[in-house]
């Protein structure tokens, strides 16, 4: 079953008067946008009556080794149609503006995404890593991630080692 | 007074301890003792026998088989096993404990459960003490249970505990009122506070059940409160707080909880027995403590059928109920039947 | 002087009522709920990075392991989106083992989680019977893959094992049991006082909420819309099925049950049909051995049994994915814990806790 | 001469004798009370196992205790991370002895298909001592049934055990002694 993305046509559209947006020629052309102008077309995206783009579907970030892609897949129900977001950030100091203040169901996702890749929303309301614990070091999700396993703790008041000591 | 098979095996008994010693005090104290004895055989084989029965009825009641390998094909050791075990583990202090009040909770929780035993006629004169306000000193004992739960709770240092004990209080305080309440009907109808006249007076078939029945229904919903059991077991409501007041407790101590918990289902058994069920009395062809033990245990069971039937209720709605519909319809109850002793010209 | 202050009660990790591994930090005043924070990541494993580090075949097993209780809808979502990448057509028979056996499970997570409602509550013989009639279910995926759970049945390009003679007798055996275990769950629960009194009316929220929380599922159907993608999208061969969307009206917890109910009898309405439109012919596609997709991305989305379940991949043209996301229902619907336990009581947030229906599988990924 | 032979012959059915000890171990052996702590997908085969079609409660080891001091058996039922590895040696050490360990699925035995994650340990043998081993993932509920008798079998004769846990401290020490 094939989903439907708007058209490069349709996004042209869009684009109007955002200085970044930048389009794909593209089977599924996805929008390029600079984290400046990223909140406002994303509150166009969703309150537009001709987009509608309420439910956002998919947030994640792709490691490109030189930068790191933040995408969002957003529907819209009255189109029956996605469109597809990206942000490129700089990898070595990972920031773009949080949806959140237009998303609010996108919190848990972007914690994630901070927590696995190293991205920093800022503008969130609780920055925190949500998967590994607090104390972990660096970002497991990206490419270059080298990590040694710790070594896990053990159990001290053990059945029986008193007997054996004993002995 | 009728001589039963108790009662008479109780005065053969004081006949012959008297005539090997020679001293009337002796022979008392003898019999009270060998009475003590029976009686916490009774409560602590109670438990034993009850943990098998909860756990095959439940099972009945849950499409499967229950303990059948442990003790031949019907599992009948399994009590012993579990019993046996929880008597050899460990037992565990919590460091933050406040240790005297934590050690004694478990016993202080199973003194009254136990003591109360005392004022129960399990036959026509059968009565380890006889005492003429029995109902009076076996609410005003058994009430006492309401302090140990507190006790464990805040004494474990574990807010799990500490909630459980917050919740017992409100809930054994609440419904304690309706209880008394709807007992008092019967005592109206009796006379007396001696539980022997209250079953007396239920002979010829005329049991409380059928002058009282909306009393039956308030008692009996009451005292699975006062048992703490489902429906009602909001305090070891195990998804909720874990296991409430006795969440730090291992071992033997966990164990007696266990044991006056099972203690007082069979005091509130005995309790609708004796009050609603006619207690011991029945056709001749069997004795009188046959009777009552028959009664009881098909009170037990009653219990035992709610606990695998009904939910958990939550604690606003359980105060809820206790305060706004079992205490005024309890004491309607005892409007109802003075305005019928009244008419009746019985008074 | 009288003085209150508030305390924080944690729930969890090893809790008996957060399914599993969940852990949540409630700050309470006496017994009534503040704030409810989810602690996520105890069963966190890291499969998107190990999914970087498989073949696309070697994947798949992985997903069965997500929402263990679900798996064949995982198979079925990640089999998709890697056809959708690499242009793999689907044998119509296979499309229709596919969807009887992702209703099937779909009836088997309902199960479970109207099972652990019951349980939380107290009702643990409720959770029993559930079990009971589960083991239906899984007498049918062991014929046709041998397996009890995680069956990595559903298998790119179809499916593993053709849906045998007897496996068909057995799912129509199991279709004349689903009403009749629909209406003895009725009367044990439905019916029953208590229960309702300790669902009806808890843990509500509005319609608006649920979208603002980009919550899916039965947890947004219960709350009155209407979203599935079974019939939004119309993937597979749902587009020519005949079958409903039950939704309530409150979003409270009674709603989320109502609407489990309801849809595990819509599923056997849909296996009822793909049974009579089933054609024979082939269970599996000519899938290479070697598998490289072409480079680009997809997101393919399924209605996994907790909501909008999506498989994100992006191909650079080797047979191992560069980079897989999942957008994990259960994950974003724990969003609206704490919206749906503030002002309740202890009580009231185990009920939350089940009919949110997290399985931390998922969750923590 | 053994107690046991100067019972008459004709009570042998009637007279059982035994040390205390043998006594308290059979009583450990036959009521087994596991802690209802489920990790991942395993922890449903558990659940399963104590319903009907599998019902546990015919050895007498239903009663699931959700508190540790009063259990008996931790079932370590799925996978173990390095942040679920506190809590489960805490849980580990809250029950009370004798105290033992059952190692349900590969995850648990040596972290599984996800073995080489980086978050999951390799076996929860690196944190607790285990007591039996059960393979599958997951492992069917007769397999779980099976391993509690071996438990039994196990807690009937401890000298296995004890011959066990001599072996699990040898290779502890060698493990570490090459690191």
């Amino acid at each position: 079953m094939k989903q439907r993305y708007l058209t490069a046509e349709e996004l042209a559209r869009i684009k109007g008067n955002f200085y970044t947006v930048s389009i794909d020629e593209e089977e599924k052309p996805p929008i390029y946008v600079s984290p400046e102008e990223f909140i406002p077309l994303m509150q166009l995206l969703k309150t537009n009556p001709r987009l509608l783009f309420t439910h956002l579907s998919c947030l994640t970030a792709v490691d490109w080794k030189d930068t790191i892609d933040v995408v969002y897949y957003l529907f819209s129900e009255y189109l029956g149609a996605y469109v597809v977001v990206k942000v490129k950030t700089i990898r070595n100091h990972p920031e773009i503006p949080s949806v959140t203040s237009v998303f609010p169901g996108a919190e848990f996702e972007e914690r994630e995404v901070y927590d696995l890749m190293g991205v920093k929303f800022t503008g969130h309301p609780d920055m925190r890593r949500i998967l590994m614990p607090e104390d972990f070091k660096g970002h497991p999700l990206r490419k270059d991630f080298k990590y040694e396993k710790p070594a896990p703790p053990k159990a001290t008041r053990v059945s029986g080692e008193e007997e054996e000591a004993d002995a | 007074m009728e001589i039963s098979f108790l009662s008479g095996l109780a005065l053969w008994l004081r006949g012959e301890i008297y005539a090997l010693t020679g001293l009337p005090i002796l022979s008392d104290l003898a019999l009270d003792i060998i009475g003590i004895a029976l009686l916490l055989g009774i409560i602590s084989m109670a438990a034993i026998v009850f943990t098998y029965g909860e756990r095959k009825v439940c099972a009945f009641m849950q499409v499967r088989i229950g303990p059948n390998r442990v003790g031949g094909r019907f599992g009948l050791l399994q009590p012993v096993a579990d019993m046996l075990k929880l008597m050899s583990k460990e037992d565990i202090v919590p460091e933050g404990a406040d240790k005297v009040l934590w050690a004694l909770s478990p016993a202080l929780l199973f003194v009254p459960a136990a003591l109360v035993y005392a004022f129960f006629p399990f036959d026509a004169g059968a009565v380890l003490a006889d005492v003429n306000v029995g109902v009076f000193l076996l609410f005003a004992i058994s009430g006492q249970a309401v302090l140990p739960f507190l006790m464990g709770g805040y004494a474990s240092n574990n807010k799990y505990s500490m909630v459980g004990g917050f919740r017992v209080v409100s809930q054994m305080i609440s419904y304690e009122a309706p209880l008394l309440f709807s007992l008092l009907g019967i005592l109206m109808i009796t006379g007396s506070m001696r539980l022997e006249d209250i079953v007396e007076a239920q002979s010829g078939g005329l049991w409380f059940i059928f002058l009282q029945p909306l009393a039956f229904v308030i008692f009996l919903i009451s005292a699975v409160a006062e048992t703490n059991r489902t429906p009602f077991d909001l305090v070891e409501g195990e998804s909720e707080i874990i296991a409430g007041p006795f969440t730090e407790y291992s071992g033997m101590r966990w164990a007696l909880f266990f044991l006056a918990e099972y203690a007082n289902l069979l005091t509130a058994a005995i309790l609708a027995t004796t009050f609603f069920l006619g207690g011991y009395l029945g056709p001749d062809f069997l004795p009188g403590f046959v009777w009552f033990g028959i009664k009881a245990v098909l009170m037990v069971f009653v219990i035992m059928w709610f606990r695998w039937t009904f939910p958990r209720t939550r604690v606003d709605q359980i105060l809820t109920f206790g305060w706004k519909a079992m205490l005024p319809l309890s004491i309607l109850n005892v409007f109802l039947t003075g305005v019928v002793m009244c008419a009746l010209g019985l008074v | 002087m009288k003085r209150t202050e508030t305390y924080l009660l944690n729930m969890g990790p090893q809790h008996p009522s957060t399914h599993g591994v969940l852990q949540v930090k409630l700050t309470l005043d006496g017994e009534r709920i503040l704030k409810a924070e989810p602690v996520l990541g105890y069963l966190h494993r890291g499969i998107e990075k190990l999914m970087e580090s498989r073949t696309y075949f070697q994947c798949l097993p992985y997903t069965d392991r997500l929402d263990y209780i679900s798996s064949m809808n995982n198979n079925f979502g990640f089999a998709m989106a890697v056809e959708e990448l690499a242009g793999i057509e689907v044998p119509r028979r296979a499309e229709f083992i596919r969807v009887i056996m992702a209703e099937l499970n779909r009836i088997n997570s309902h199960l479970i989680g109207i099972g652990t409602l019951a349980n939380d509550l107290g009702a643990s013989t409720g959770m029993l019977y559930c079990f009971r009639d589960r083991e239906y279910i899984l007498d049918i995926f062991n014929e046709v893959c041998g397996a009890r759970q995680t069956f990595h049945y559903i298998r790119i390009g179809g499916v593993a094992g053709d849906f045998t003679d007897k496996a068909r007798e057995l799912t129509e055996a199991f279709l004349e049991r689903v009403p009749k275990f629909l209406s003895e769950y009725d009367q044990l629960l439905t019916g029953n006082e208590i229960f309702t009194r300790r669902i009806i009316g808890i843990s509500a929220m509005t319609a608006k909420e649920a979208l603002d929380l980009n919550m899916t599922g039965p947890n947004l159907r219960a709350t009155g819309v209407a979203r599935d993608l079974r019939k939004l999208d119309g993937y597979s061969v749902y587009g020519e099925l005949d079958f409903d969307i039950p939704v309530g009206e409150h979003g409270d917890n009674w709603d989320r049950y109502q609407v489990k109910m309801k849809e595990m009898a819509e599923s056997a309405k849909i296996i009822r049909q793909c049974l009579d439109k089933m054609p024979e012919g082939l269970i599996m596609a000519k899938v290479p051995k070697m598998l490289k997709p072409p480079k680009g991305e997809v997101y393919s989305r399924t209605e996994g049994t907790r909501g909008e379940l999506g498989f994100y991949i992006v191909s650079d043209g080797t047979t191992k994915p560069y980079r897989v996301h999942i957008r994990r229902p259960s994950f974003v619907n724990m969003q609206g814990l704490d919206l749906m336990c503030r002002g309740m009581l202890i009580g009231d947030s185990v009920s939350a806790y089940s009919s949110i229906d997290p399985i931390m599988g998922e969750v923590d990924c | 001469m053994e107690l046991r032979d100067r019972v008459p012959e004709s009570l042998r059915q009637n007279v059982l004798i035994l040390k205390v000890d043998e006594l308290f171990r059979w009583a450990h052996a036959n009521s087994i009370w596991p802690l209802s702590s489920g990790l991942a997908c395993c922890a449903i085969e558990m659940m399963s196992t104590a319903t009907a079609r599998f019902d546990l409660s015919r050895f007498g080891y239903e009663v699931f205790r959700p508190c540790p001091r009063q259990a008996d058996l931790l079932i370590v039922a799925g996978t173990l991370t390095y942040k679920m590895a506190d809590p489960i040696v805490r849980l580990y050490e809250e029950m009370p002895e004798p105290k033992y360990v059952i190692a349900m699925g590969s995850c648990a035995i040596a972290g599984g298909p996800f073995a080489d994650s980086y978050s999951v340990v390799e076996g929860i043998d690196e944190v607790l001592p285990v007591d039996v081993y059960i393979p599958g993932c997951p492992p069917r509920p007769e397999a779980l049934i099976d391993g509690m008798l071996k438990l039994r079998e196990k807690i009937m004769h401890p000298e296995r055990v004890a011959a066990e846990r001599a072996k699990w401290a040898e290779r502890k020490k060698a493990k570490e002694a090459k690191a």
